[in-house]
Order: structure tokens, then C-alpha cells, then sequence
């Protein structure tokens, strides 16, 4: 392989920004949620590139089990979204600010 | 699991464990699953276990008798404590001592379990109620086969969580909840000081294992073992309900009668007598520790017995009369007569359970009436009742063969033995008394005109079989200790206690036996006159002696003086203090303190705009910075 | 020209674009869709790195589990309407850039200073995979991570049933018989 | 390195992908036919017999007909989409069945052509992911049609077909246990062994011997994978017209239904792999290559007419029975099957066979034991069905 890890890790860095953009901008719950995922995945591929640089499985096994916890918090995740949605009828996160002063 | 790893010498078939495990699957699988169950089947399913529970503690015994005559088999399961030099396994121990009361414990509960099934048919929380019996039979378990005093303290706060949940088990009604609280209190009293002994007990010998306390006992400085023994005492004292910690018994009536036969009369309350007789060794450095258990036993005997026979209610007659038990199976303790002790043990779980479960029929065939004012005559209508409370009566009365009267007799003679006489005397009028308010209780309920307008009708056959199978354990139960020295569970004791001496005190084994025979007769004899014969206006004398009948009744007001002297300044100082000192000072300066942040906290909350994105802007924010520091320091 | 970094040089701008896409989409389904094309090219790029099976997880689990959990709620509830892509929260766009910005930057100088942009010589990843990526990636998590991983399966069940519960639809009162009927 | 390119290597790689596509497409119209003329033989009817001998041209014909049909796209439809969606619904399909071996192979100039596609280290996982992308294909029809049956009717499938999968991962990850290797390869190669029992030497020991619950969940579920009776409710026509692809017609229509035939030649392939020793069968000198090509086939075969059996026998499930029958039966029995599959792979390294036999035994009884109060009786809350609803006392 040629490619300089280094590479991986600013793709990285790049898909991660779009996900923090991603959760900045937009005001739907749900892209709001497939943004964060975007970030976990941004971080997945750093985790695998570092397995590679360094030669053993540890970062692969991390990314790993982040693909679990990622599975296990959008489950729950879009519970809490679709019993929002059934109390607001909006899947608009700033209007779900119930705890403001 | 290593089960017996570091014990490859002794080839126990079963391991311990599973003893206990059946009642505790059980109590698991009801409390998980408790709604799901129709009908009858989980009272059948907890009683099988239990029944398996008591085969295997007879295959633990078939397998101990066969083994190579070691003094104990051990199983430890894992370390379970390990604080620096503090460490305590989980271990089971099965000897001599541990299979009797395993094999009571379980015995008696499997009938009880099964007695139940009818007893509680159609009740609401059915299935809970054998979840809490099976959960209670677990903990007792593990208090007797325990190898150390912390497994043994687990089991013993066990059996007083499910009492407490049993007493209070129909807790809608304020008398239940209570009494469980009450019963709860109170014995947590003991429980301190017994704690605070096996904390004493490590600094001491640096290990709670039984084995390395009691071989180093005799060690004790005598002050020390004295100490050391009346905090265990203090334990046993609040578990077995002795005097001054007696006042939760009664008042525990309240629960089911079941619970009554098993917890209050045949099992967990005898956990003090067992912890004391367990304990032995240090109780045997400090000669004063086993006067004062004597004395305490045979006290809270006579004034038990006392208060029994001003009872009207047949439960509390019943739960007094189980405390002065109690008493002299204390009293056999401190006079050095262990295996007596042990033995009256075994035979007052079998009548006692008996004579509980007999009220029970009772009840249940007057549709819940306790009170023997109202009772009478019952002999005809419940013939099985009846005959299986003759033998209980009898039994505890001490009339011979049945197995009271040895078991009695050699608690009293332990006394003549050693040479006490004053004890001694106390000891049969203790057994006087026992005659006296027990043939009271038989005359009111069963013999003369009945005083109630109901058709009680005899039991169901599953409530006969417990009764008749305790009636007939009652009976024979005296095959077990013909004599003191060597009948079959004094011999089969002997690894624990040592052997049994020969009498040598002023009177022969005959003249005592006799002696206590004689007590019971004139004690039948008595109440037969003023109840029985129909001679005497048993209810005009009441009337006439009104104010000991109430001082009778109401246990010689001890109960009210704690009421007076502790209840009611603690609840004064608490109101004082919630209302006065809490609500004016602490609130004042709490208030006072939370204006100052609220103030401050006014600005602050301009920031939260409860708009989760300004958050996440803030929190990259963070990031940002952090990152920006750490890429300009490298 | 290798052929890892055609694939790179293929996929990265691929993967960006599809990122770029999700976050500009007004429709929450195209945003899901774009989402499904972005975690394809992270499992290829997953496969250049050397790892088969993480390839084929985050297919199962990405794009076979977690997206088709996404779509189905999006048409369970029906949100899929032209969103406005209006900004509400004053200053929040130009400072969610400008901040986003300076992220990438920093990360730049830091994997500059940390791994170089470009340095050669990478270990030997084969041996690493002897005997396959699963198995070698299978002793791994068997062994000095099998901790974590059984912890994982009771996260997994806990959020499952957390989901369930959080999602269910409440009983009304009346409809729930609670006594059980009385035995016999 | 570009001059280094070995072509001869290259053109056999794509002619072999051509023939497998090519193989497989020719499969779906035979299989068609035969599950017409199979059915109609049940049914004692006649069935197709126009197009060609004994009308095994009749899908050909559909396909010319369908392919010149004007393709309608609904106005409320999501354009894009609605003609991504057979596309999606087609390709894993074709996909999954690369990693299927089906024969030894032969050696071509010099060039050894496995008959398979690629023998991935995945390979069992290949075939998961493969079947869990099916689904995009159907939720992604279903929405993009722009009207409410198509939808509904997604979201039926899509419910379907995400919670057999679970049931189906299960089955496989108990003879992926069992097997020892992920690789498809491998697990033909275990089954290559046979039985030590005397009398039943000649028997192979294929996986359906010892797994053979798992090769009933794995049917089932596969059956309810790709929707065919008795688990067609996605095609209820009574209660969803047909479904999510009630908006579809034309080619793409003509895709969707390809792309149901293929899929269920490729977990009938896959059964047939993993559970029924795969290409392995009695082998004979003349023409070594032919003979494990005519054993797949054959195997292929059966499982196929099984499953048109099972179309014509069994009614169709309702809905919620097939819910209850997938979550509550399916999964928590191949958690059970997998448990004891451990425990049969794991023990007798520690133990004799005799204890671990015995351990498996009363394992299996306790757990069965503990659980099953979970299962009987009814839960609280919930309403026996047809009962009526009995209110609490006031």
C-alpha cells in the first residue's frame, strides 16, 4: 500500500467537520442524528487508519466496538426521537427547548 | 467456580451449595415471575423445591455419616471479601450441629410450604408469598451451613428482611406494617451489637472462619470473653426475642399463621440459641458471659409463662409461650447443656410448628377467630385438630414419652447437675407454668360449651398431612435423646460439643425425671381445675382479678414502658427538631442561601437558550480552543 | 499508480461529496440516502486499510441495520417534507463555519506534525493478519478485549430494551387488568 | 507495473463474471417456468404451454413483453428514487451470489478458474450484508412512489425482512460455529467428511445432520426473506394492492420481479452450500469438472421444488402471527441452538464426550426451565385474543 495514512487521517478530519456542520446548521432531529453518525464514521476510519500505522488490530477493534455503541445510541436515539415527535408533532429541535429558562 | 479447591482430601459426593440453591432458584424465579402464575402451581413449585432442598440436605447427612469421620466438611465457593488483610470467603460448613438444624429448618418447612398451599388459597399475592417463604428458607440455610460469622450474618439479616416482609405480608392493614416494623427495630438493636462483636471478633483473631476463632478461643482473656459473648449474646438476644428485646414477637402474630409456625416458633427465631451454641467456645472463656445467659433464659421463661396465661388471644398465648421456650433452650445453653439446648430445639420446632399450624386450622375453621373467649367445645367438630394439638400440648407440657418431656427434662436436670439448686427450682417453676397455660389454652378452645355462633368444620387433607406428620415428629421426636449422654443426637453431637459427663449432681437422673413429670401433671392438674372441671367460674375470677389478668396480658407493661420512656421523648425531641430547629434555623439559612444564588443565578441563565445547537456551537467551541493550545505547544 | 490510490483518489472526493450532500439536502430521506453512499466509501477505504471484515460489519450494521432504522422512522412519521434551510439562531451559520474551518486546520498541522503528510514505509500489515482478518482480529477481542466486548452485548440488550419501552405506545388504564383473577 | 498486467488472467476474471450473471439470469427464467408448471401439475391444471416446448419459453415472453411496456412514473413520485429503487432491490441479489462455489473448477491456459466468483475470507458475512441490503430496494420503492399502499406496503416488508434477517443470522452463525471457518470454501470442505458410524460410512456428514435446526431456521427465515408464501404478505393484494411495486410497471417492474427470482435462487444456493455439502457428491473420472457443477445443480433443484411445495400447500400467515412467530419463536430458538452449538464445539476440549453430552443435556433443560415462565401464560396487560376487554372494579 502507497497511500500515506496521513491522507486517511485529513479525509478524516474533513467528513468529521461536515458531521459538526452537519449538527450546527440543520434543525431537523433526524439529519440532525445521521450528521452525528457521519462524525462516528469520520472517527472509525482515523481509528482504522492508526491500526494501520501502527501495525496491530487495537484501533480496528475500537472502531469496532464504536460501530456497537453507534448501533445501540441510534436505537435508542430514535425512540426518544419518535416519542418527541408524538408529543410535538415536529421534528424540529429548537422547538423542543423545554428546559429554557 | 472452584468449589473445594483447596480441600482435596474430603470427598463431599454433593457440594453444599446446592442446599440452599434450590430455595433461593425458587424464591428468583416467583419474585421475577410472580403475576404470571395461576392457581395453585407456585405453591406446589416452592414446595418441591424445598422438598429437594431438605432430600439433599439428607443426602449431605447420608454422605457426612459415610465420610471418614472428619469433624466438618467444607466447601469454599470463592473469596468474597478481600480488603487488605481483611478477607472472608464464601464458605459452607456441614457438621453435626449445621445437619440438625439443616435438616429441622428444611423438614419443617417443607410441611409448612405445603400446609400453606391451602392456608393461602385465594390470597392476591399467592405466589409472592412462597417467593418471600422460599427466600426466608434460602437465608435460613445459609445461616446454619455458614462457615464464617459474616456468611452467617448475611443469612441471619436475611431471615429478619423476610420476616419483616412476612409479618407485614398483608400490609394494608396498619396493625401488619407495624408489627413488621416493630419486629424489624427491635431486632436490629441486637444485630448492632452482634455486628460490632464480629468486627471485635477479627481484630482479636484476625479470621472469622469458624474454625480458626473457635480453636483459638480458649485463648480469651476471661474480660475479653466476656465482652466478645454478650455482644454475640445481644444478637441472639434480639433474634430469639429474650428479654428485653422480646417485645416484637407478640405483636408479629400478625402475620399469616404460617409464617408464625415457621419463622416465630420453629426456625429463625432458635437462630440464637444456634448462634450461641455455635459459639460455645468463647462463651465457655468467660463463666460470668454463661451466667448471664442463663440467668436472661430462665428470667424471660418465668415472665413469659406469666404473661402466657393472661393471653385470650390464642396466637399471642402461642408466640409468649415460644419466647419462654426460647428462654429455657437459653437456660440449657448456659448451664453448658448444649446438645439438651438443641434438643429442646429440634422438638419445640416440631410441637411448636405443630401447635402454630393447629391454631391455623383453628382459625381457618372460624373464619379467622383468634380470640379463645370466643373458641370452646371445638373437640367434636375438628376431631383432627384436635388430636394432633392433644399431642402438641402434652408434648409441651412435658408429660411423658413424648419428646418435651426429655427434651425439657434435660435442660431442667442440666441445672441440678451443676449443682445449681436455686436454677433448678426456677426451671421447674418456669415448666409449671408451661403446664399451667398451655392446659388453659387446650380447655378454653377445645373442651366446654363452644361461645360462638360459627360451624367450624376440620381442615383440609393438606393442612391434616402437616399437622399429623409434626403430631407424630412431636410424639416419637423423644426416640432422639432418650438419655442425656448417650442418645442418638447427644452421640451424634459429641464431635462439637465433647462428650457428655455422667451426672454427678445431688439428685439421680430418675428422681429428676420424675420431678418434672410431677410439675407437669400438677400444672395440668391446675389449670384443669380452674378451666376443665366446671367447678369453678373460670370468668367471674377474671373479673375478680382484673388488674393482674391485664398485667398478665399486656406482658407485665413492658411494651408501654418503652412506649413512655423511649418512643415517646424520641418523637418529642424529632418534632422538636423537624419543627422547631429544621424549619427555622436550617430552612432559614438554606433559604437565605439560595436567594444569595438565585440572585447570582439570574444573570447566569441568560446563557441557556435551551437550543441545543447553540450547546453543540459552544461545545466546538471548546474543542477548537483545546485543540488550537495544544497544536501551539508542540 | 498504485491501485490502493486510484481507490483513495476515487473514493475520498466520493465520499466528501456524499457527506457535502447529506448536510445540504432540504429532503430527509435524500439526506439518509446521500448518508448510505458517504459509509460505502468508508467501508471500501476500510477494505484499502487492510480490514475485510470491518468492511463487511459496516455494511451489515451501517447501512444494513442503522440507515433502514433511519428511512423507516423517517416514513413512520412522516417528516420527509421539503425542509427550509433558513438559519433561525443568529450568527450560528458564519460561526459554525468559520469554527468548522479551523477544526480541519488544526487537525492539518497536527497530522502534519505528528505523522509527516507523507511518509513511505508502513509496517507489515500480513503478518498482523495471519491467518485472515477475522481470525487475527477475533484473538484480539477474545482475548485482552473480551471485557469490553461482553459489556457491549449488555449495552446492546439495555438499549434494546430501553427503545422498546421509550417507544411503546402507553396502555390506557382501563385496559389493563392488573388484578389476577382469584384463585378458584 | 502497468505492462506487467497479466491479460489472459484478466479476461477470464470477466468472462467468468459474465457467465455466472449470465447463469443466473438463464436459472431465473427455467426457475420460473418450473414453479409455473409445478403448480399447475399440483393444482391439476395445465399451465404454460404456448411459447416454446411445453411453454419453457413463457418467461422470455413476459420479459419481451414487460421490457416494451411504457414505464409510468406517478407524478407524486420522487423521480430519482423511484428509479434507483429496482435497481438497489436487484444488484444485492446478483452480489450475494458471487461468493457461492459451485464445482472445483478447471485450468484454463495455464490459469486455474475455480467455478466461483471470489472465495472471500467473509464469506458467510458477505451474504448477510448482502441480504441486509435488500431491503433498500423495497422501503425505498414504497416511499418513492409518492401514494399510501405502496408505503404501507414497504413498511410491512421492510419489518419482515429486518426481523428474519435476525433469525436468519442466527441460523448461520450457528454453522458458522459449528464449521469453524467463515469462508464458504471451508464449510464445503468440513462437509467433505463422513460418518465414522458403521453401516453409514457412505453417508457425508453434511451440516443438515447435526445442524439440522439450524437449517430449519434458516429456511424459514429465508423463505420469509424473500417473501415467498407462506410469508407473501408484502403481495396481500386484498389488503395492499401488490405491495410496495403496486406503482411500478414496465421494466422496472420486470426488475423487481427478477429480483425476487434471483434472490431466492441465491439462499437456495447458499442452503445448499452451507447445509447440503454444497457442489460435493459422488465423483467419477470422466469429466472430473462436470460432475460437482451437476451436483449443485441438482441440490439446487430440489431445494427449489421444495419451496414451490411449500407455495402450493401453506396458506398465508397474518401479519401478527408472523411477527410473534419471528421475534418470539425464530430468535430466542436459534439463541437456544447457538448456546448448545457452543457448548458442543467448546466442551469436549475440557471434558469427555460423556460429561459434556451430559452437561449440554441438563444446560440445555435449565435454561429452557428458567426461561419458559417468560413464555407461558398470558403477560399482564395484554389481552387474550377475542376476550373481551374486563375493566378493573371500581
Amino acid at each position: 500500500m502507497r497511500t500515506p495514512i496521513s491522507f486517511f487521517l485529513l479525509l478524516s478530519a474533513v467528513l468529521f467537520t461536515l458531521g459538526t456542520l452537519g449538527v450546527l446548521l440543520r434543525r431537523n432531529a433526524l439529519v440532525i442524528f445521521m450528521s452525528i453518525e457521519l462524525q462516528l464514521n469520520a472517527v472509525n476510519l482515523a481509528l482504522v487508519a492508526f491500526s494501520r500505522q501502527w501495525g496491530n488490530l487495537n484501533g480496528q477493534v475500537l472502531a469496532f466496538f464504536s460501530m456497537v455503541v453507534a448501533a445501540a445510541e441510534v436505537v435508542v436515539g430514535l425512540a426518544i426521537i419518535v416519542s418527541l415527535y408524538r408529543k410535538r408533532r415536529s421534528a424540529d429541535v429548537d422547538e423542543a427547548s423545554l428546559l429554557r429558562w | 467456580m472452584v468449589i473445594g479447591a483447596d480441600l482435596p482430601a474430603i470427598n463431599s459426593a454433593m457440594p453444599i451449595w446446592i442446599v440452599p440453591l434450590f430455595p433461593l432458584t425458587g424464591a428468583l424465579v416467583l419474585l421475577l415471575t410472580g403475576r404470571r402464575w395461576r392457581g395453585l402451581l407456585s405453591g406446589w413449585f416452592a414446595s418441591f423445591l424445598v422438598g429437594a432442598s431438605f432430600v439433599s440436605t439428607i443426602v449431605l447427612l447420608l454422605d457426612f455419616l459415610g465420610g471418614d469421620g472428619e469433624a466438618a466438611l467444607v466447601n469454599r465457593l470463592y473469596q468474597w471479601v478481600a480488603a487488605g488483610s481483611f478477607s472472608v470467603d464464601v464458605a459452607f460448613r456441614v457438621d453435626p450441629l449445621a445437619l440438625v438444624m439443616a435438616l429441622t429448618v428444611s423438614g419443617v418447612a417443607t410441611l409448612i410450604h405445603i400446609y400453606s398451599i391451602d392456608y393461602m388459597r385465594g390470597d392476591p399475592r399467592f405466589a409472592r408469598f412462597f417467593a418471600y417463604l422460599n427466600l426466608f428458607v434460602f437465608f435460613m440455610l445459609v445461616l446454619v451451613l455458614a462457615n464464617n460469622f459474616l456468611l452467617l450474618f448475611v443469612g441471619w439479616e436475611g431471615v429478619g428482611l423476610c420476616s419483616y416482609l412476612l409479618i407485614g405480608f398483608w400490609f394494608e392493614r396498619k396493625p401488619a406494617a407495624d408489627a413488621a416494623k416493630k419486629a424489624f427495630i427491635v431486632t436490629r438493636i441486637g444485630d448492632s451489637a452482634f455486628l460490632i462483636g464480629i468486627v471485635f471478633i477479627w481484630l482479636r483473631f484476625q479470621s472469622l472462619d469458624f474454625e480458626v476463632v473457635f480453636a483459638r478461643a480458649p485463648e480469651l482473656a476471661a474480660g475479653t470473653a466476656t465482652v466478645l459473648a454478650l455482644l454475640l449474646f445481644a444478637g441472639a438476644v434480639g433474634k430469639s426475642a429474650q428479654l428485653p428485646l422480646h417485645t416484637w414477637l407478640p405483636d408479629a402474630m400478625e402475620g399469616p399463621t404460617p409464617v408464625s409456625a415457621l419463622i416465630h416458633a420453629a426456625t429463625m427465631v432458635t437462630a440464637g440459641v444456634y448462634l450461641v451454641v455455635r459459639a460455645h467456645p468463647i462463651f465457655e472463656a468467660s463463666e460470668v458471659a454463661l451466667t448471664i445467659v442463663a440467668t436472661v433464659g430462665i428470667v424471660t421463661a418465668i415472665y413469659a409463662g406469666l404473661s402466657a396465661i393472661g393471653q385470650d388471644d390464642i396466637k399471642r398465648m402461642l408466640a409468649y409461650s415460644t419466647i419462654s421456650q426460647l428462654g429455657f433452650m437459653f437456660f440449657g445453653a448456659g448451664m453448658g447443656a448444649y446438645s439438651a439446648a438443641i434438643f429442646l430445639l429440634v422438638a419445640h420446632a416440631f410441637f411448636k410448628a405443630m401447635l402454630f399450624l393447629g391454631a391455623g386450622s383453628v382459625m381457618h375453621g372460624l373464619r379467622g377467630e383468634t380470640d379463645m373467649m370466643r373458641m370452646g367445645g371445638l373437640r367434636r367438630a375438628m376431631p383432627l385438630t384436635f388430636w394432633t394439638w392433644v399431642i402438641g400440648w402434652l408434648a409441651m407440657a412435658g408429660i411423658p414419652p413424648l419428646s418435651g418431656f426429655f427434651a425439657k427434662d434435660q435442660v431442667v436436670a442440666s441445672a441440678s447437675e451443676n449443682g445449681r439448686l436455686w436454677f433448678w427450682i426456677a426451671a421447674l417453676v418456669g415448666s409449671l407454668l408451661t403446664a399451667v397455660y398451655m392446659s388453659r389454652a387446650t380447655f378454653m378452645t377445645f373442651f366446654g360449651r363452644p361461645r360462638s355462633e360459627q360451624k367450624p368444620h376440620d381442615a383440609p387433607p393438606r393442612m391434616g398431612l402437616a399437622l399429623v406428620v409434626l403430631a407424630a415428629a412431636a410424639a416419637f421426636g423423644g426416640i432422639l435423646g432418650l438419655s442425656a449422654v448417650n442418645g442418638i443426637l447427644p452421640a451424634f453431637l459429641e464431635p462439637v460439643f465433647g462428650a457428655a459427663e455422667e451426672p454427678h449432681g445431688p439428685l439421680t437422673v430418675l428422681a429428676l425425671a420424675l420431678a418434672s413429670s410431677a410439675v407437669a401433671v400438677v400444672g395440668i392438674g391446675i389449670a384443669y381445675l380452674v378451666y376443665g372441671s366446671g367447678r369453678i367460674d373460670w370468668v367471674a375470677l377474671r373479673s375478680r382479678f382484673a388488674g393482674a389478668k391485664r398485667a398478665s396480658q399486656r406482658g407485665f407493661y413492658v411494651d408501654d414502658v418503652y412506649t413512655g420512656g423511649l418512643v415517646a421523648p424520641a418523637k418529642l425531641g424529632s418534632a422538636f427538631l423537624a419543627y422547631v430547629f429544621d424549619r427555622r434555623v436550617l430552612d432559614g439559612a438554606v433559604n437565605g442561601l439560595g436567594r444569595i444564588i438565585g440572585a447570582f443565578a439570574g444573570r447566569g441563565r441568560a446563557v441557556q437558550t435551551g437550543r441545543v445547537r447553540s450547546y453543540a456551537l459552544a461545545v466546538l467551541l471548546g474543542v477548537v480552543g483545546v485543540l488550537s493550545y495544544l497544536v501551539v505547544r508542540f | 499508480m498504485n491501485a490502493d490510490l486510484v481507490v483513495f483518489w476515487v473514493t475520498a472526493p466520493l465520499s466528501v461529496f456524499a457527506a457535502v450532500a447529506m448536510i445540504l439536502s432540504r429532503n430527509a430521506v435524500h439526506a439518509a440516502l446521500w448518508l448510505i453512499v458517504n459509509l460505502f466509501t468508508l467501508a471500501v477505504l476500510f477494505l484499502v486499510l487492510g480490514s475485510p471484515f470491518l468492511f463487511v460489519v459496516q455494511i451489515i450494521v451501517y447501512a444494513g441495520a442503522i440507515m433502514v432504522l433511519f428511512l423507516f422512522v423517517i416514513m413512520l412519521l412522516g417528516v420527509d417534507q421539503q425542509a427550509s434551510l433558513r438559519e433561525t439562531i443568529r450568527g450560528q451559520r458564519w460561526l459554525a463555519v468559520v469554527l468548522g474551518l479551523g477544526l480541519v486546520a488544526e487537525i492539518f498541522f497536527a497530522v502534519r506534525l505528528g505523522l509527516g503528510l507523507s511518509r513511505g514505509a508502513l509496517p507489515d500489515f500480513a503478518r498482523v493478519n495471519e491467518g485472515g482478518n477475522i481470525r487475527a482480529l477475533a484473538e484480539v477481542l477474545f482475548g485482552p478485549y473480551f471485557f469490553p466486548f461482553e459489556v457491549t452485548s449488555i449495552l446492546l440488550i439495555v438499549a434494546a430494551i430501553g427503545a422498546m419501552l421509550h417507544g411503546r405506545r402507553r396502555v390506557q388504564d382501563e385496559d389493563v387488568i392488573d388484578m389476577p383473577a382469584a384463585a378458584e | 507495473m502497468l505492462g506487467a498486467i497479466d491479460w489472459v488472467f484478466w479476461i477470464l476474471l470477466v468472462a467468468r463474471v459474465v457467465v455466472v450473471f449470465a447463469a443466473l439470469l438463464l436459472s431465473v427464467l427455467l426457475a420460473i417456468w418450473i414453479e409455473r408448471k409445478v403448480i399447475a401439475d399440483m393444482q391439476t391444471r395445465i399451465g404454460p404451454n404456448r411459447a416454446g416446448p411445453a411453454g419453457v419459453l413463457i418467461t422470455l415472453a413476459d420479459g419481451i413483453k414487460l421490457f416494451f411496456k411504457e414505464g409510468v412514473i406517478p407524478a407524486a413520485a420522487s423521480r430519482p428514487v423511484f428509479v434507483i429503487a429496482p435497481i438497489l432491490s436487484l444488484v444485492p441479489a446478483f452480489l450475494a451470489f458471487a461468493v457461492i462455489p459451485f464445482g472445483t473448477g478447471v485450468t484454463l491456459f495455464g490459469h486455474p478458474v475455480p467455478f466461483q466468483l471470489a472465495d472471500l475470507d467473509i464469506g458467510i458475512l458477505w451474504i448477510l450484508a448482502m441480504g441486509s441490503l435488500a431491503v433498500y430496494g423495497v422501503v425505498l420503492a414504497g416511499w418513492s412512489s409518492g401514494s399510501n399502499y405502496p408505503l404501507l406496503g414497504a413498511i410491512r416488508s421492510s419489518a419482515q425482512m429486518i426481523s428474519y434477517e435476525v433469525g436468519m443470522s442466527l441460523g448461520l452463525i450457528a454453522v458458522l460455529l459449528y464449521s469453524g471457518g467463515i469462508a464458504m470454501s471451508e464449510v464445503v470442505e468440513v462437509q467433505a467428511r463422513h460418518f465414522d458410524v458403521t453401516g453409514l460410512g457412505w453417508l457425508p456428514k453434511w451440516n443438515v445432520f447435526f445442524q439440522l435446526p439450524a437449517f430449519l431456521i434458516y429456511f424459514i427465515a429465508a423463505v420469509a426473506e424473500t417473501q415467498r408464501p407462506p410469508f407473501d404478505l408484502p403481495e396481500a393484494e386484498t389488503e395492499l394492492v401488490a405491495g410496495y411495486h403496486t406503482e411500478y410497471s414496465g421494466i422496472k417492474f420486470a426488475m423487481f420481479y427478477l429480483a425476487e427470482y434471483v434472490h431466492t435462487i441465491t439462499v437456495s444456493a447458499v442452503g445448499v452450500t452451507l447445509f447440503l455439502g454444497g457442489w460435493r457428491g459422488p465423483m467419477f473420472d470422466f469429466l472430473p469438472w462436470l460432475w460437482p457443477l451437476v451436483w449443485f445443480l441438482l441440490k439446487l433443484l430440489i431445494v427449489i421444488f421444495v419451496l414451490v411445495w411449500i407455495r402450493a400447500t401453506l396458506p398465508r400467515f397474518r401479519y401478527d402471527r408472523l411477527m410473534n412467530f419471528g421475534w418470539k419463536v425464530l430468535i430466542p430458538f436459534g439463541l437456544l441452538w447457538i448456546l448448545i452449538t457452543a457448548a458442543y464445539v467448546q466442551l469436549p476440549q475440557t471434558y469427555s464426550d460423556l460429561r459434556a453430552a451430559l452437561i449440554i443435556v441438563s444446560g440445555t433443560l435449565a435454561v429452557v426451565l428458567l426461561v419458559s415462565p417468560l413464555f407461558v401464560g398470558p403477560p399482564r396487560g395484554v389481552l387474550d385474543e377475542g376476550a373481551a376487554p374486563t375493566t378493573r372494579e371500581p
